[in-house]
């Protein structure tokens, strides 16, 4: 195991590295001047080549690769043309909202996409495998911003049963302040026993991350299926059957937890996809994440802005499957003797 | 005369040998190569192909080392040597029918009119055994013993001197595996080829092949005439191996010992099986020496030889020495 | 023993098509459908000239009625024909993209798969670089270096899909590099690049292939996303993406003008999805 | 971050506040939706964006400008004299007014502040280019000596950069102390909370010492919530969440004004939609082609599409600023415009023209414009590639340094920074050392000229005045083609049915002037 | 277990008249790869699924045909056991043996101190260390989980093993070891076998009974020793002369006298 997870971690740092490097040369792609952007419109040419010698522009391309590695490595992701804030607080500041509604989208996702993978592995081939698959088809079929926009007319606006937007009731923040730990609102709440923002959170929760999860809950559902199919097919299934466990049995106490397997090391991906489709949805529930955060800073051209937010969802993407990876040695102890 | 030979070879993946230090030569009679699951037979036979090349040692075809051949002398080598694999299945590309493999044998080192395919195509299969409209079919449209007969049809399109038969017959029926090993007893016969013989069946060596080389743990442990193999094992290994194999009304076999134990990594690889197991076979490993003819890695050779089956390893018996597991 | 072999020789086409997934042929028709609105666009489209560079402003948002199916947009145009048009949009992006990223991942794919050693190692790398970067989120830092056109949003996509078949491709290949055949063939002396061409490739595009069509669906809604974050297409081009992004605010008043292009977006992923998940249970059977 | 608060820490949970109720009125607070983040600069000084809807009710100026009666009316100054050449203004100040800080708004404070932002000279300063000299004479009296006539009354009442705030209120940098969500002004709210990128960004509170007093019905408080979608924040409005939506399209407005529980104000604004073609570089240098997209334009379908959102223009100049010519409304012209690209050699038949576009992000009607007018340039041979984005990144484009960067056509809104058609000219059609709203790059010395002699003419002789505005207009539009001017904007408001008392102040666009107000039952 | 008779679909997989298995016997099932054997074992469990399977089957007085699914479920495991094939593949890859063995036994019935004492007990009986139970498939040799899937068998209490060529993915060595273990059981045991394999030489030394199969149907049975002896059928002769012999041992090694004691086909 050990040595397995070295590898591992070399194999997450050289795909970091990677990262980092491509980043750069996106960014050095972007048209504009980041100089010009700096010492603003009315810089004058002494003031500009100041800003040109601040930020290394004049030095060779590797040189301003260290330059720009040393800085993220110090802590210092630029500063955000949009919002004239370091983009790493931005970025701190956005990403628990996110971190938020897609961890809320993933446990929703893996709540009615696992139980339905197992209902349709169960029924194979009948009524209910054939609408699980082309509801879970469906699902990764469909445009997010447009059920979004559908989602908060119909049960929003339309039926009034769920808020509108926003990550909770801002009157809230006038009678129950909230202490913030993790800037997690939903949790922060839920340590401090804020019961209104718990409460608030958790209702303007359930659009947004409705809407997030219809693509993870898909994916998860038709895995979940397949790979039990799969395991249900295999030998040892038949020698669990042959020991007298129904075929409920053989599916759920059995052959679920080998099958998790590939189910999770999907889960990094999705996580990762989920954040990015939070680009999509956010800003139609208001929802004050990194997704938001990055549809602002494209629109706005806002480099740095745009560095940083990919970074870290890259870097999200390979911390996560790291940890995926880490999880199949829990559940599959095959992994672990690698 | 010695076509291919490996000397010394040592074959890894990765950073794990598998094979070490191996010596053998293949020569025009049959040579038989016996071990059990995972000793590193195919391994050895992909050197011989010259599809891996050797940690250390060399493989020698004709006077030359293999890995220094030129192009030409590739090309001689690749006419001279061919194999035929386990599954005929696996040695056929799926999408390609019976005639096109073949004639891909055949236009590879020969350029050919179209009749002139077609004609030898027909010939070859008809060689084989196997009726010309064949040609036509697809692997999954066959049988698996025709499967592997068109195998050995396009193996032998280049008219080789030397087989690499790596368990031709394993995944088939026995009854196919008995047909098939009409077959190659009568090509060889026939075209007077050379061939190595790779299987975990004593009776398939016993039937084809004049000497023999019993691996253990990717290392040779006895090599000498088969029959004197089968007949009277000097290695225990070999022993152990011979009285497993149950014989047709025959007695029933015998376990070998502690068979889930791992090959030993220091001493004697086989030790920690070996019924007859001393302390020089931890300190020190056996090497290969002449005893009675034939070549044996084991300090004890000779008693093995001379020590009647009643010491022969046995199957442990009753409740009372559960195996003491070993990781 | 051979008998059951031999039936499938038998088989008529009628019959091997009988034997084909139930979903992948349903998926098959519904694509077939979008695909035919998309090349019949100009004949079979109410108001033609909507599609491209009309405009009635008079006639903005009239509800769906019978001159109009779907309505009409802002500027007045019909919203049918504009779906209609906004077919061969997306299929076009899908197609380029899938052509291209394909071509390009199963070459390096197989390269990496068959040859192993560094040339693998420096591809896969390099592919688990881009795997790194959601899709949208790498096409949507490219496409807002690049102008917005169909043109972007296909290279953008097409930068960050590629890597997928490339991994598909390297890890069948290297499978089909070690079975027998392929040992077959190079102890026969074929020489590398014929073994790749020949045997290699051809045993290696199936899954690919199928990956492919699973993913029509995905490039179709990352299109549309750029498109809708005003990274796409632009007018007057019919894009479903802008369409739906151009609508949005009336949704609650004019949903019609939402509602289509969304559906759309919707039934050709889908289509998409049902024929690919169609194909790969019939190829893991 | 551990311990931190969000929410109000010394307003701790009061009793009998219902939670979830329609946040805003209920608890006295007004909750104001616009669709950008606040806050992009805190300093008085040099802030010129959409922060102006707080700051408007954080800080004062000298004046504020009345729609109604088209003047300046007393706001921190209590009454004002110029002498008869208009460049002597003597302004006298309020008493009892205070500073945020505690410190008395006196003369020498408004003198302080007044330079600082003239010395600064950024964003809106250089309203006070004809500034000579500022004393403060006592207390009270401040008195400003000009280079030349200008109407300095209205120039104090400018939306931007004519704060007067404390200068000594930070004991380091100000400008640092300001960008920390410090505030230094004199009006009724002041800071409360601030957090960038949070839905609820900012949030003001009552002023205790405010000179108006808190006597009668009046917010206690103002939260701005950031809600880019149009659509939300009309759901957000129709229940109850939120109290007042800086802007709707029309057909939410529609729906708005059938709403029981909203109502709604249209106003005819001074801000109108500028079409701004290149004439310095790239193929619009030609001023045929620059007239040919002038009649492009769909200018009925656009006002008939916004259903009510806007007006005809006519002109550069609003109705009911002085220097309005009326009856000048532009017309599409397709034939004519085919015409002038053959004399060009392009238009259909001939070479293809590719031109870019850069417009606002987000903005329902600049879309539609961009729609009618890629659709027209279409059926021209003329591939229009437009790019929506945020203002800060449209405008650095505009102004970038290399002229082959920039766009060929830059749509923005144009109002004035007080209520004076002048703004249109100095501003986005005088010639530029470095370019900052002269985004057609028109350098042209008689134009310059003209309209240096604007300020002057106004301030003396009306009449004379008209005829130089309908000159230049002439000039510019027609003669130049340097803009098209397809409308001008009516203010769509939509705001809780309770609040009572709200007026649309078109010389502060999408300004709510919180304190007038009244929040109702 | 009698009168077993088994016919399956409109097209027949197997159709074997006449089967049955006495307590401490072992019948073999030989015939070449499809001729049916797998699907006649399974059909004994009613495990054969999409197949029309009629005729009757009876485990003990059980007709596994007519019997309820949760009957059925009941006697698998209790009453007859399977060892299949491949042995580490037959093992749940996430479970530990013990976990899977206290599983099976819960199924049963069997709960708490008791079914630790039948898993040992189990597990001893075919010479392995209960110190196994705590060792995941991939921690354990194939002849070690071979055997533990008969532990599996004897502490459910089942009667009969069935066997899915248990020792064909195994070396000859370790094969001999499970085939020894088999044996014993019988012997001492009276577990009754039914044995499925295709090495015609290895049932001629462990069956009782030897069943022949062909495209599905039976084509000889009768007592191990007769068949092999006189076989009446061409195709079983085909195989008998297929099995390839060993050279004889010359001389052949005299017999330990400690071993394999009184028993023999
Ligand atoms: N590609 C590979 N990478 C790493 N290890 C391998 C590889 N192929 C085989 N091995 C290991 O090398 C050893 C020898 O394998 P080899 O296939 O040569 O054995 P074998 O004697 O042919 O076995 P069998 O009878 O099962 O075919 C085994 O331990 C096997 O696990
Ligand atoms: N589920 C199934 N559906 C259709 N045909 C089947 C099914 N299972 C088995 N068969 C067919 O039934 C026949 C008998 O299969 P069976 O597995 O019983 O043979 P076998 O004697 O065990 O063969 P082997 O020695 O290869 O294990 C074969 O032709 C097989 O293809
Ligand atoms: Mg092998
Ligand atoms: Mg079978």
């Amino acid at each position: 195991m050990p040595r397995y997870l070295i590898r591992r971690l070399g194999q997450a740092v050289l795909v970091v590295a990677g990262v980092i490097v491509l980043t750069f040369a996106i960014m050095r792609l972007v048209p504009g001047d980041p100089a010009v952007a700096y010492a603003g419109p009315k810089a004058t040419a002494a003031e500009l080549a100041q800003a040109r010698q601040r930020f290394g522009l004049d030095d060779p391309l590797p040189v301003q690769l260290w330059n720009y590695v040393r800085d993220l490595l110090g802590g210092d992701w630029g500063t955000s043309l949009h919002t004239r804030q370091p983009v790493r607080d931005d970025l701190l500041q956005a990403f628990p909202a996110s971190l938020e509604l897609v961890g809320a989208a993933l446990i929703i996702a893996l709540v009615v996409g696992i139980p339905l993978g197992i209902a349709a592995a169960r029924y194979k081939g009948r009524l209910p495998d054939l609408s699980v698959r082309l509801s879970s088809m469906l699902a990764v079929s469909v445009p997010v911003f447009w059920l979004a926009l559908a989602l908060q007319t119909v049960f929003a606006s339309g039926l009034g049963w769920l808020p509108v937007a926003g990550e909770y009731d801002a009157s809230l923040d006038r009678t129950s302040p909230l202490h913030l730990f993790t800037n997690i609102t939903a949790v922060d709440a839920l340590i401090t026993g804020n019961w209104p923002i718990l409460t608030s959170t958790l209702a303007h929760l359930v659009l947004p991350a409705l809407v997030i999860a219809a693509y993870p809950a898909g994916v998860v559902a038709q895995m979940t299926r397949a790979a039990l199919i799969d395991e249900s097919a295999r030998d040892h299934a038949r020698l669990e059957r042959a020991l007298g466990f129904g075929e409920t049995a053989v599916l759920t106490r059995f052959a679920l937890r080998p099958a998790l397997n590939p189910v999770l090391s999907l889960i990094a991906l999705v996580f990762a996809y989920s954040i990015v489709n939070g680009f999509l949805v956010e800003a139609v529930f208001n929802w004050p994440g990194l997704g938001r955060y990055a549809a602002d800073s494209i629109r706005s051209l806002d480099t740095p802005a745009i560095a940083g937010v990919t970074l870290l969802v890259a870097v999200l993407y390979v911390v996560a499957n790291l940890a995926v990876d880490l999880l199949q040695g829990v559940v599959d102890p095959r992994v672990r003797a690698r | 005369m010695t076509l291919l030979a490996a000397e010394g070879v040592t074959l890894a993946y990765g950073a794990t040998a598998v094979v070490h230090d191996v010596t053998l030569a293949v020569d025009e009679g049959g040579v038989g190569l016996i071990g059990e699951s995972g000793s590193g037979k195919t391994t050895l036979a992909r050197a011989l192909l010259g599809l891996m090349r050797p940690r250390s040692g060399v493989v020698r075809y004709g006077a030359g080392d293999l890995a220094r051949l030129g192009r030409a002398g590739r090309a001689e080598f690749r006419r001279a040597v061919q194999p035929v694999f386990q599954d005929g299945s696996e040695a056929l590309d799926p999408r390609m029918t019976a005639g096109a493999s073949i004639t891909e044998a055949l236009t590879t080192h020969h350029r050919m009119s179209g009749a002139e395919r077609r004609d030898r195509v027909a010939a070859l299969l008809a060689d084989v055994g196997l009726d010309p409209a064949l040609a036509a079919r697809r692997p999954h449209e066959m049988s698996g013993g025709q499967r592997q007969r068109v195998a050995i049809a396009r193996a032998l399109a280049v008219e080789p001197r030397l087989l690499v038969l790596d368990e031709p017959t394993s995944a088939l029926d026995v009854t196919v595996q008995a047909r098939i090993l009409d077959l190659l007893e009568r090509l060889a016969a026939e075209h007077g080829l050379g061939y190595l013989l790779i299987t975990h069946n004593l009776g398939v060596v016993g039937r084809l092949c004049r000497t023999s080389s019993v691996l253990f743990a990717g290392r040779v442990v006895e090599s000498g005439p088969t029959r004197e193999l089968l007949t009277r094992p000097a290695h225990p290994y070999t022993r152990a191996l011979r009285d497993a194999v149950p014989r047709l009304g025959g007695e029933p076999p015998r376990a070998a010992g502690r068979t889930e134990a791992a090959a030993a990594a220091t001493g004697c690889p086989f030790r920690l099986r070996c019924p007859l197991a001393v302390d020089r076979c931890r300190e020190a490993t056996p090497q290969a020496r002449e005893v009675e003819g034939r070549k044996v890695a084991c300090h004890r050779a000779e008693e093995v030889l001379h020590t009647p089956a009643s010491s022969a390893p046995r199957v442990p018996h009753g409740g009372e020495t559960p195996d003491a597991p070993r990781q | 023993m051979t008998a059951p072999a031999l039936t499938t020789l038998r088989r008529t086409p009628l019959r091997r098509l009988a034997g084909v997934d139930r979903l992948a042929v349903a998926g098959a028709v519904l694509l077939g459908v979008v695909v035919l609105a998309a090349l019949l666009a100009p004949w079979i489209a109410p108001y033609p000239g909507d599609g491209g560079s009309a405009t009635h402003p008079l006639e903005a948002l009239l509800p769906p009625s019978g001159a109009h199916w779907f309505g009409t947009d802002q500027v007045g145009r019909d919203v049918f024909s504009r779906v209609l048009f906004g077919a061969r949009t997306s299929l076009l992006i899908a197609v380029a993209v899938l052509a291209v990223s394909g071509v390009a991942g199963v070459v390096l794919g197989v390269v990496a798969g068959y040859a192993g050693g560094w040339a693998r190692d420096v591809i896969m790398r390099v592919t688990d670089i881009f795997l790194a970067f959601p899709a949208l989120l790498l096409s949507l830092a490219l496409a807002v270096v690049l102008q917005p056109s169909v043109t972007t949003v296909i290279v953008a996509i097409a930068v960050t899909w590629w890597p997928w078949y490339a991994r598909l491709t390297a890890s069948v290949a290297a499978s089909v590099a070690t079975r027998g055949f392929v040992d077959s063939a190079r102890c026969l002396g074929v020489p590398a690049p014929l073994i790749v061409l020949r045997h290699v490739l051809p045993n290696s595009l199936t899954p690919v292939l199928v990956q492919l069509s699973l993913d029509g669906g995905g490039v179709i809604l990352t299109a549309a996303a750029l498109s809708y974050l005003g990274l796409g297409a632009h007018e007057p081009t019919s894009e479903w993406g802008l369409m739906v992004q151009q609508g949005q605010s009336l949704f609650t008043t004019d949903w019609w003008v939402v509602t289509f292009p969304g559906l759309a977006i919707l039934v050709t992923a889908f289509s998409f999805n049902v024929l690919g998940e169609g194909l790969r249970a019939r190829l893991s059977r | 971050s551990g311990g931190q608060v969000r929410g109000a820490a010394d307003s701790g949970p009061q009793p009998g506040s219902s939670a979830g109720s329609a946040g805003g009125t209920a608890d006295n607070t007004f909750v104001y939706v616009p669709n950008l983040d606040v806050v992009t600069d805190w300093d008085p000084a040099s802030s010129y964006s959409n922060e102006n809807i707080a700051m408007e009710n954080i800080y004062e100026s000298l004046t504020r400008y009345n729609p109604q009666a088209k003047k300046a009316e007393p706001r921190l100054a209590a009454s004002w004299t110029s002498s008869s050449d208009g460049k002597q203004w003597t302004f006298k100040l309020r008493e009892g007014a205070k500073f945020h800080t505690g410190k008395p708004v006196d003369a020498a404070a408004a003198k302080a502040a007044i330079e600082r932002t003239m010395k600064e000279g950024q964003g809106a300063a250089y309203i006070w280019g004809a500034v000579k000299k500022i004393e403060a004479k006592d207390a009270t009296t401040l008195e400003f000596t000009l280079k030349y006539p200008a109407p300095l009354d209205l120039i104090a009442s400018a939306g931007y950069a004519s704060y007067v705030y404390d200068t000594t209120a930070a004991s380091g940098d100000l400008k640092k102390w300001f960008g920390e969500g410090h505030d230094a002004g004199s009006g009724p709210y002041t800071i409360d909370s601030w957090q960038k990128g949070k839905e609820t960004e900012l949030t003001l509170k009552a002023f205790d010492g405010y000179w108006g007093g808190w006597d009668g019905q009046h917010y206690k408080k103002i939260a701005y919530r950031v809600t880019p979608e149009l659509t939300t924040a009309w759901q957000l409005l129709q229940r109850g969440e939120v109290s007042f939506v800086q802007r709707l399209n029309a057909q939410l407005f529609a729906q708005a004004g059938s709403t029981d529980t909203v109502q709604t104000s249209q106003t005819p604004s001074f801000q109108n939609l500028l079409v701004l073609f290149n004439t310095a570089a790239g193929p619009l240098e030609d001023v045929k082609l620059r007239q040919a997209l002038q009649k492009a334009i769909d200018y009925d379908g656009l006002v008939a599409a916004m259903k009510g959102a806007g007006v005809a223009a006519s002109g550069l100049v609003p109705e009911g600023l002085l220097g309005n010519i009326p009856g000048s409304t532009p017309k599409q012209d397709l034939a004519g415009a085919e015409a002038l690209l053959k004399e060009a050699g392009y238009g259909p038949g001939g070479k293809q023209l590719d031109l870019t576009l850069t417009y606002a992000q987000g903005d329902a009607d600049q879309e539609l414009l961009v729609t009618l007018l890629s659709s027209a340039l279409d059926k021209l041979n003329v591939k229009l590639s437009a790019k929506p984005l945020q203002w800060t990144t449209q405008w650095d484009q505009g102004k970038a340094k290399d002229p082959s960067k920039r766009q060929d056509i830059f749509v923005m809104y144009w109002f004035p920074d007080y209520a004076d058609a002048y703004s249109w000219f100095i501003n986005v059609f005088h010639g530029e050392k470095d370019v900052q709203f002269n985004l057609s790059y028109l350098k042209d010395a008689a134009i310059d000229k003209e309209i240096d002699e604007l300020p002057a003419l106004t301030a003396t002789d009306k009449a004379a005045a008209e005829k130089a505005y309908a000159d230049l207009q002439n000039t510019i539009i027609n003669e130049q083609a340097a803009v098209a001017v397809p409308y001008v904007q009516n203010y769509q408001r939509a705001y809780a049915k309770s609040i009572q008392g709200y007026v649309d102040n078109p010389a502060y666009p999408n300004v709510v002037f919180v304190y007038d107000l009244k929040p109702g039952a | 277990m009698r009168d077993l008779v088994v016919r399956i679909g409109d097209r027949v997989i197997a159709s074997v008249p006449e089967l049955d298995v006495a307590a401490g016997e072992c019948v073999a099932l030989v015939g070449e790869s499809g001729s049916g054997k797998t699907t006649t074992l399974l059909s004994t469990l009613g495990l054969v699924h999409g197949a029309d399977v009629r005729g009757r089957i009876m485990v003990g007085d059980v007709d596994v045909l007519t019997a309820s699914p949760a009957r059925l479920r009941e006697i698998r495991g209790s009453r007859a056991a399977l060892v299949m094939q491949s042995p580490q593949a037959a093992l749940n890859p996430t479970m530990r043996l013990g976990t899977l063995m206290s599983r099976a036994l819960a199924r049963h019935g069997v709960k708490g101190a008791d079914a630790r004492e039948r898993a040992e007990e189990g597990v001893r009986a075919v010479l392995l260390d209960p110190e196994i139970l705590r060792r995941y498939p991939h921690q354990v040799s194939g002849g070690q989980a071979q055997r533990f899937a008969i532990a599996l068998a004897l502490a459910l209490g089942a009667q009969v093993v069935l066997a899915d060529e248990p020792t064909s993915a195994l070396d000859v060595t370790v094969q001999a070891e499970v085939v020894a273990v088999l044996r014993r059981l019988r012997d001492e045991r009276g577990l009754a076998v039914l044995l499925v394999s295709h090495d015609l030489a290895l049932v001629s030394t462990i069956a009782d009974r030897v069943v022949v199969m062909r495209d599905g149907a039976v084509v000889e049975s009768g007592s191990a020793a007769e068949v092999f002896a006189r076989p009446s059928d061409p195709y079983t002769r085909e195989l008998i002369a297929a099995v390839p012999e060993l050279p004889e041992a010359v001389p052949a090694p005299p017999e330990p006298a400690d071993l394999h004691e009184g028993e023999g086909p």
